[in-house]
């Protein structure tokens, strides 16, 4: 048994531990960015780590998609909820950037620019 | 008839509202209603105050707030003190508003207050008093303001925080003893019988008393009233006299004798702190109101000072300083009820604010600068005013708690108010040289009526205390 | 399994096909009809949920064939029952008021596309309380975010669109994090039913705690980004201000509300208080709650607008809520419960005499509005009134909500948090006596006003009555709720 | 929905190609709805497809008779309708089985049999047809700017 602060742990669940890097990168991208479309990026790498961590969370190793074409128990087949969540989650995830992107181009033609931070600034209120 | 303490509450709001509907044919008959209607309100509070069933519960929300009315002999004290007090300034208040102007929101407010008035002096806990007592803040706030001026805004501004402040420790207090007693009824001996004294209940005593101050102006919080005399005399003289300071050391009564009760004050060890507070606020209330050129000023801190005597009696916790504290509630606001008149009738009649303004005055008004004399005389507390009477009481009671100091003070104090309100008749009669030339002469009868019946009770008072006296003691026995 | 028990389920539905039938006919007209009937329904409906959920206690309804750790529940206990016909009163009054004023505020052709939007929003915002499962409250989250973002959009400014984004953007940031937080929780438990999760959690509690913490540290900045906590309240202002009147009533209302409902949920029926008493979160919401009351009041004073100013004052009610949620103990929850009643009541009044002020006389600035009680003086009159139950006047709802925050800090033995209620209540006299002394009083700003001219009618304004008659009767007797509010509690765990 | 101003001349290419496999990706498309009912397939990936070549039309062609026709209002309505089908039909069993009421058993159906999946047929269609407008109106939005 390795200990709690152990970095092997980092390198065995790499899928997690990646997911959370990207989940952190989008994150700040979100939030440090003033360029709309760079925050809806970030954004969208935010939910996509989250897919992957969901993902990976859901597959057991060795076993098959969960496609019912043979006798195989239910113990033959990877976890279908996590996917079928995540497929939930992407279209939100599109929804939601498409319903972004969209306001950002009205946000350019009426303000002429994309940068929050200007927008704020000439905001008058 | 467990809704009968609501009529007198009601009554005059009910009468407020139909101001604005009814169509007036001419001034009189708009005198008419409202006469009629406070002095209905009067025979109501009476008949409330005769009530066989003294308590009535109205709605209970939960076990802290109930709307409780309670008729005891304190409730009786304020309540007749204010009505009849009431009837005078609302006959006063009609010529000197007509000369105001806006009488019509004028005495909106003024029967509303009215009615908010019977709901403290009635109400059987804190919770109901606490309701009435920031309703009369919301009440009296558009009369402070009447003129509407800018500087009558900034005074009517202050008046509001400093109330609201107030207000706020009050619901603290309120919430610091609930906590402990789980029962906030008004009773005689208070309600913590059987509750040791802990530094939450010292610290809900000392948060109540510092809550209620505000409204008794207190000294340092007592700034609100010398700046709220923007507002129209008769608004004045119910500030002062009746209405809002009253009630304030009204509250303070039910404090500490109803809710606390004098044993468990005593064992808290905070009067010595407050009291110091208390004797500031007496002596400079004397000193700054020798100070004051405009009259009305002058008269407000000597409010604050006079409003510390009072307090000085509730904090003595003693018989005889209790009955002098209700003895000069009573005296005080019926002689600066008179005092204000006074000078609204001055202002009235000559436009004069200061003291510089009068010279001579007396003898184009005698009747209006003799009862001024006389209502001088009895604050001062001259044998044989009412004042005296009082004051004796007060002596008395800080001598039996063993503090000659207090009695030092009292006699300063009354030096001082010598001296800040004898000027006034001595330039008034004995104006010297610089004598004015004067044209104006008595005011109108009503608003001379009102004057000469206060200041023929305040003599009254002065001859034949014994009938009040002996109401107070009895008041003041079933408390200590 | 009686009837009641498929209205909350009925509710959801009538509204999301209510609203997608309003784009198919297109004329307004119909567009209200269809909003409103609908909005009807479902109050009555969540109505007759409330009163069968009294009678005969919580339950927990199967959402399609499959039973819970597999198919999708909802769980309706009292305070859901509650919840409902708040959020559908509210809605209903808003809706209604939305009959006179929506016009003014929007081109015709995007009025039907408002009501559908309500419709969902309204939806969604019930599906978050009423559903038990996570990944179902997730999806609901999403399509409230965008469909508020649309009521606030919906009117064509580019202070508008400017305010929806930057509204979107958080709230999407908000939702990514709970995302995270529940895919922390699924893994842990393999569960995404609630009292599933909450099950598997307390069972493997000692050895995961440090998971768990980030798994609630997650669900409480993406929840507090949504429903405003204090830091984290700064998309709200521009949104609640620029929107329309109705709209900003719901956002206000509802919208913040039902986050705090979930969040609610999270704490005490996920991880349960057995769990949460042992990490330091609450303390953190406690903290962050009474830097909120204070905060949010001292910021609504510097504003100049009025409804930016009532945006901020909505900062520091929150604060109230998560206050109590901080607290704890079952009655600061009650509390907090009770304050969403309150402020649910209170400032969608608010916003909407706000809105009608601004909509009659265009003034949007606090310092124009001197005079405005004689120009419009019923309208005046309810602002007066839902700004004085703000500050804490007896007999109106937030005095008695400050009351029961008042037992419930003392309750938990934290005495010196009174002061933090006081001072809050203090500053929020600080802001609204000005603004209705100045609309009432003063020689000068009521000078060249005509008395009335610029007026509702009285029609027009009776949605706004109901809602401060509300108020009133939350004040009046106000311990039925709270009694009714403490009887629910029991079931949330 | 207006025409824009300025249309790029069309390629002879593309407009051959398109013609010839813009049929048979919408072919596939409705293919995938319908295989969708037990098998893997479906309303989402199949709407996904059909809009790809509404896309891919409305790239080739240009602002011709069949696009022209699909204005913003009336894909709506068929959007609405679609989607009150899908939640009067989901209602419907959200609520039999909620409330363990089963008037009309809805069948679980047999692979193969395309009719016998019960509401899965008419819930993949539906599903379907909000997809490809969504898709396509996206498109819209982002390539011509307006809606």
């Amino acid at each position: 048994m390795k200990g709690p602060y152990d970095m092997g742990h980092l390198i065995a669940n790499y899928y997690e531990t990646g997911a959370i890097i990207l989940f952190g990168v989008g994150f700040v991208t979100l939030l440090a960015h003033g360029n709309l479309i760079k925050k809806i990026i970030g954004m969208n790498i935010m939910d996509t780590a989250v897919f992957l961590f969901f993902i990976a969370k859901g597959y057991i190793s060795g076993n098959e998609a969960p496609i019912i074409r043979s006798a195989k128990p239910a113990s033959g087949y990877v976890n279908p909820v996590p996917t079928a969540l995540m497929l939930t989650g992407i279209v939100i995830a599109v929804s939601i950037t498409a319903f972004a992107l969209s306001l950002t181009i009205r946000v350019y033609e009426k303000y002429g620019t994309v940068d929050l931070n200007e927008i704020i600034k000439m905001g008058g209120e | 008839m467990k809704f009968l303490a609501l009529v007198p509450i009601v009554f005059p709001m009910a009468l407020a509202a139909g101001m604005h509907f009814i169509e007036f044919k001419n001034e009189k008959h708009r005198r008419a209603y409202l006469f009629g209607g406070v002095f209905l309100n009067f025979i109501f509070a009476m008949m409330v105050l005769s009530t066989a069933q003294p308590e009535m519960h109205i709605l209970k929300i939960n076990d802290f707030m109930e709307i409780y009315f309670k008729v005891d002999g304190m409730s009786k004290l304020f309540l007749a003190m204010t009505s009849v007090l009431w009837i005078f300034t609302t006959a006063y208040s009609f010529d000197y508003m007509n000369h105001e102007g806006k009488e019509q929101k004028f005495f909106t407010y003024f029967l509303v207050t009215a009615g908010v008035i019977v709901g403290i002096s009635l109400a059987g806990n804190i919770f109901t008093f606490y309701i009435f007592y920031e309703f009369l803040t919301l009440s009296t706030f558009p009369l402070v303001i009447h003129t509407g001026t800018r500087e009558a805004l900034a005074s009517g501004k202050k008046y509001l925080i400093y109330s609201f402040s107030g207000a706020t420790l009050v619901l603290l207090g309120m919430i610091l003893l609930f906590s402990v007693t789980g029962n906030l009824e008004f009773m005689p001996g208070g309600v913590l019988q059987g509750f040791a004294i802990g530094k939450r209940l010292t610290a809900a005593y000392v948060i109540l008393f510092l809550g209620f101050s505000v409204k008794a102006a207190m000294v340092p919080f007592h700034s609100w009233l010398p700046a709220a005399m923007v507002a129209p005399t008769p608004v004045s003289a119910l500030l002062h006299a009746v209405a809002v300071v009253k009630s304030g050391i009204f509250a303070l009564v039910r404090t500490t004798f109803y809710l606390f009760g004098a044993e468990a004050v005593k064992a808290m060890h905070v009067r010595g702190y407050l009291s110091i507070l208390i004797v500031l606020t007496i002596l400079m209330g004397s000193f700054v109101a020798l100070h004051q050129e405009n009259l009305k000023k002058r008269l407000a801190y000597s409010t604050i000072s006079q409003l510390g005597y009072i307090m000085l009696g509730i904090l003595l916790l003693n018989e005889d300083g209790l009955t002098g504290a209700l003895l000069h509630l009573i005296n005080h606001a019926v002689i600066k009820i008179t005092l204000f008149f006074c000078v609204g009738i001055i202002m009235y009649r000559t436009g004069y604010k200061t003291i510089g303004e009068i010279r001579g005055i007396g003898k184009k008004m005698p009747i209006t600068m003799g009862c001024f004399s006389i209502a001088s005389i009895s604050l001062i507390g001259l044998p044989p005013s009412n004042g005296f009477v009082s004051k004796w009481y007060l002596a008395m009671g800080g001598l039996q708690e063993n503090r000659a100091i207090f009695v030092v003070i009292l006699l300063v104090s009354a030096i001082l108010t010598a001296g800040y309100l004898l000027p006034i008749v001595v330039t008034a009669f004995f104006p010297g040289e610089m004598e004015r030339e004067l044209v104006n002469k008595e005011p109108p009868l009503m608003m001379l009526v009102p004057v000469l019946m206060l200041t023929g009770i305040t003599v009254v008072f002065g001859l034949f205390p014994n009938y009040i006296l002996h109401f107070i003691q009895n008041i003041s026995r079933s408390l200590i | 399994m009686a009837v009641y028990n498929s209205y909350p389920l009925v509710i959801i539905l009538v509204l999301f096909i209510s609203a997608f039938a309003i784009p198919i006919f297109k004329s307004i007209k119909a567009a209200r009809t269809i909003g409103i009937s609908a909005a009807g329904i479902s109050f009555v409906l969540s109505i007759l949920t409330l009163m069968g959920v009294k009678e005969n206690g919580a339950y927990y309804f199967r959402v399609g064939h499959y039973d819970a750790p597999w198919g999708i529940e909802f769980h309706i206990g009292i305070i859901e029952g509650l919840m409902g016909v708040l959020f559908m009163t509210v809605s209903l009054a808003v809706l209604w008021f939305s009959i006179y004023s929506i016009d003014h505020d929007l081109s015709k052709k995007k009025v039907p596309l408002f009501y559908t939007l309500v419709n969902l929003l309204v939806g969604s915002l019930l599906g978050i309380v009423f559903s038990d499962d996570l990944f179902n409250c997730f999806v609901f989250i999403e399509i409230s975010s965008i469909a508020s973002c649309g009521i606030v959009v919906v009117k064509d400014k580019k202070e508008n669109i400017k305010a929806a984004l930057k509204y979107l953007i958080l709230s999407s940031l908000g939702s990514g994090l709970v995302l995270m937080g529940i895919a922390l929780v699924y893994s842990l438990t393999g569960h995404l039913n609630m009292p599933h999760i909450h099950e598997a959690l307390v069972s493997i509690y000692p050895e995961h705690s440090r998971n768990m913490l980030i798994a609630i540290g997650l669900f409480t900045v993406g929840l507090g980004v949504k429903s405003a906590m204090f830091p984290l309240h700064t998309w709200l202002p521009d949104a609640h201000t620029f929107a329309p009147a109705s709209s900003s009533a719901l956002l206000s209302a509802l919208v913040l509300k039902a986050y705090v409902i979930l969040y609610i949920k999270i704490i005490h029926r996920v991880f349960g208080m057995s769990i949460v008493g042992e990490l330091p979160v609450l303390n953190i919401v406690l903290l962050l709650g009474a830097v909120g009351m204070i905060a949010g009041s001292v910021l609504a004073i510097l504003q100049k607008n009025l409804k930016r100013m009532v945006a901020y004052s909505s900062v520091a009610q929150m604060g109230y809520v998560f206050f109590g949620i901080g607290l704890g103990t079952t009655m600061g929850l009650a509390a907090a419960i009770f304050q969403i009643f309150n402020h649910a009541f209170t400032k969608s009044a608010l916003f909407l005499s706000a809105g009608s002020i601004l909509e009659k006389t265009g003034k949007k600035n606090i310092s124009d509005l001197k005079g405005v009680g004689k120009e419009m003086p019923f309208t005046m009159a309810i602002f007066a009134i839902g700004g004085m139950s703000l500050v804490g006047i007896p007999l109106l709802s937030g005095f008695n909500s400050k009351w029961n925050f008042a037992v419930a800090v003392i309750e938990a033995h934290r005495v010196e948090l009174l002061a933090v209620v006081l001072i809050s209540s203090l500053l929020n006299a600080l802001y609204y006596f000005p603004i209705i002394i100045n609309g009432y009083f003063g020689e000068e700003s009521l000078e060249g006003k005509v008395y009335r001219n610029t007026e509702r009618p009285i029609k027009e304004l009776l949605p706004v009555i109901v809602l401060v008659l509300g108020v009133i009767y939350f004040g009046v007797s106000g311990g039925g709720l709270l009694s009714l509010i403490e009887a629910g509690i029991p079931a949330l765990n | 929905m207006n025409k824009p101003a300025v249309e790029a001349e069309r390629s002879e290419i593309l407009t051959e190609v398109g013609k010839l496999i813009i049929p048979f990706i919408q072919v596939f498309a409705i293919y995938v709805i319908l295989n969708g009912h037990l098998s893997p397939g479906g309303g989402f990936a199949g709407g996904t497809i059909l809009g790809a070549s509404m896309i891919l039309h409305r790239l080739i062609f240009g602002w011709d008779n069949l696009i022209s026709r699909l204005t913003y209002d009336r894909v709506m309505k068929w959007m609405c309708a679609s989607l009150l089908i899908y939640g009067a039909l989901k209602g419907y069993s959200f609520l039999t089985g909620g409330m363990h009421l089963e008037v009309w058993d809805v069948p679980l159906g047999t692979p193969g049999k395309l009719l016998s999946g019960g509401f899965i047929l008419p819930l993949n269609i539906a599903v379907g047809i909000i997809v490809s407008i969504t898709v396509y109106v996206f498109f819209k939005l982002f390539y011509e700017g307006t809606i």
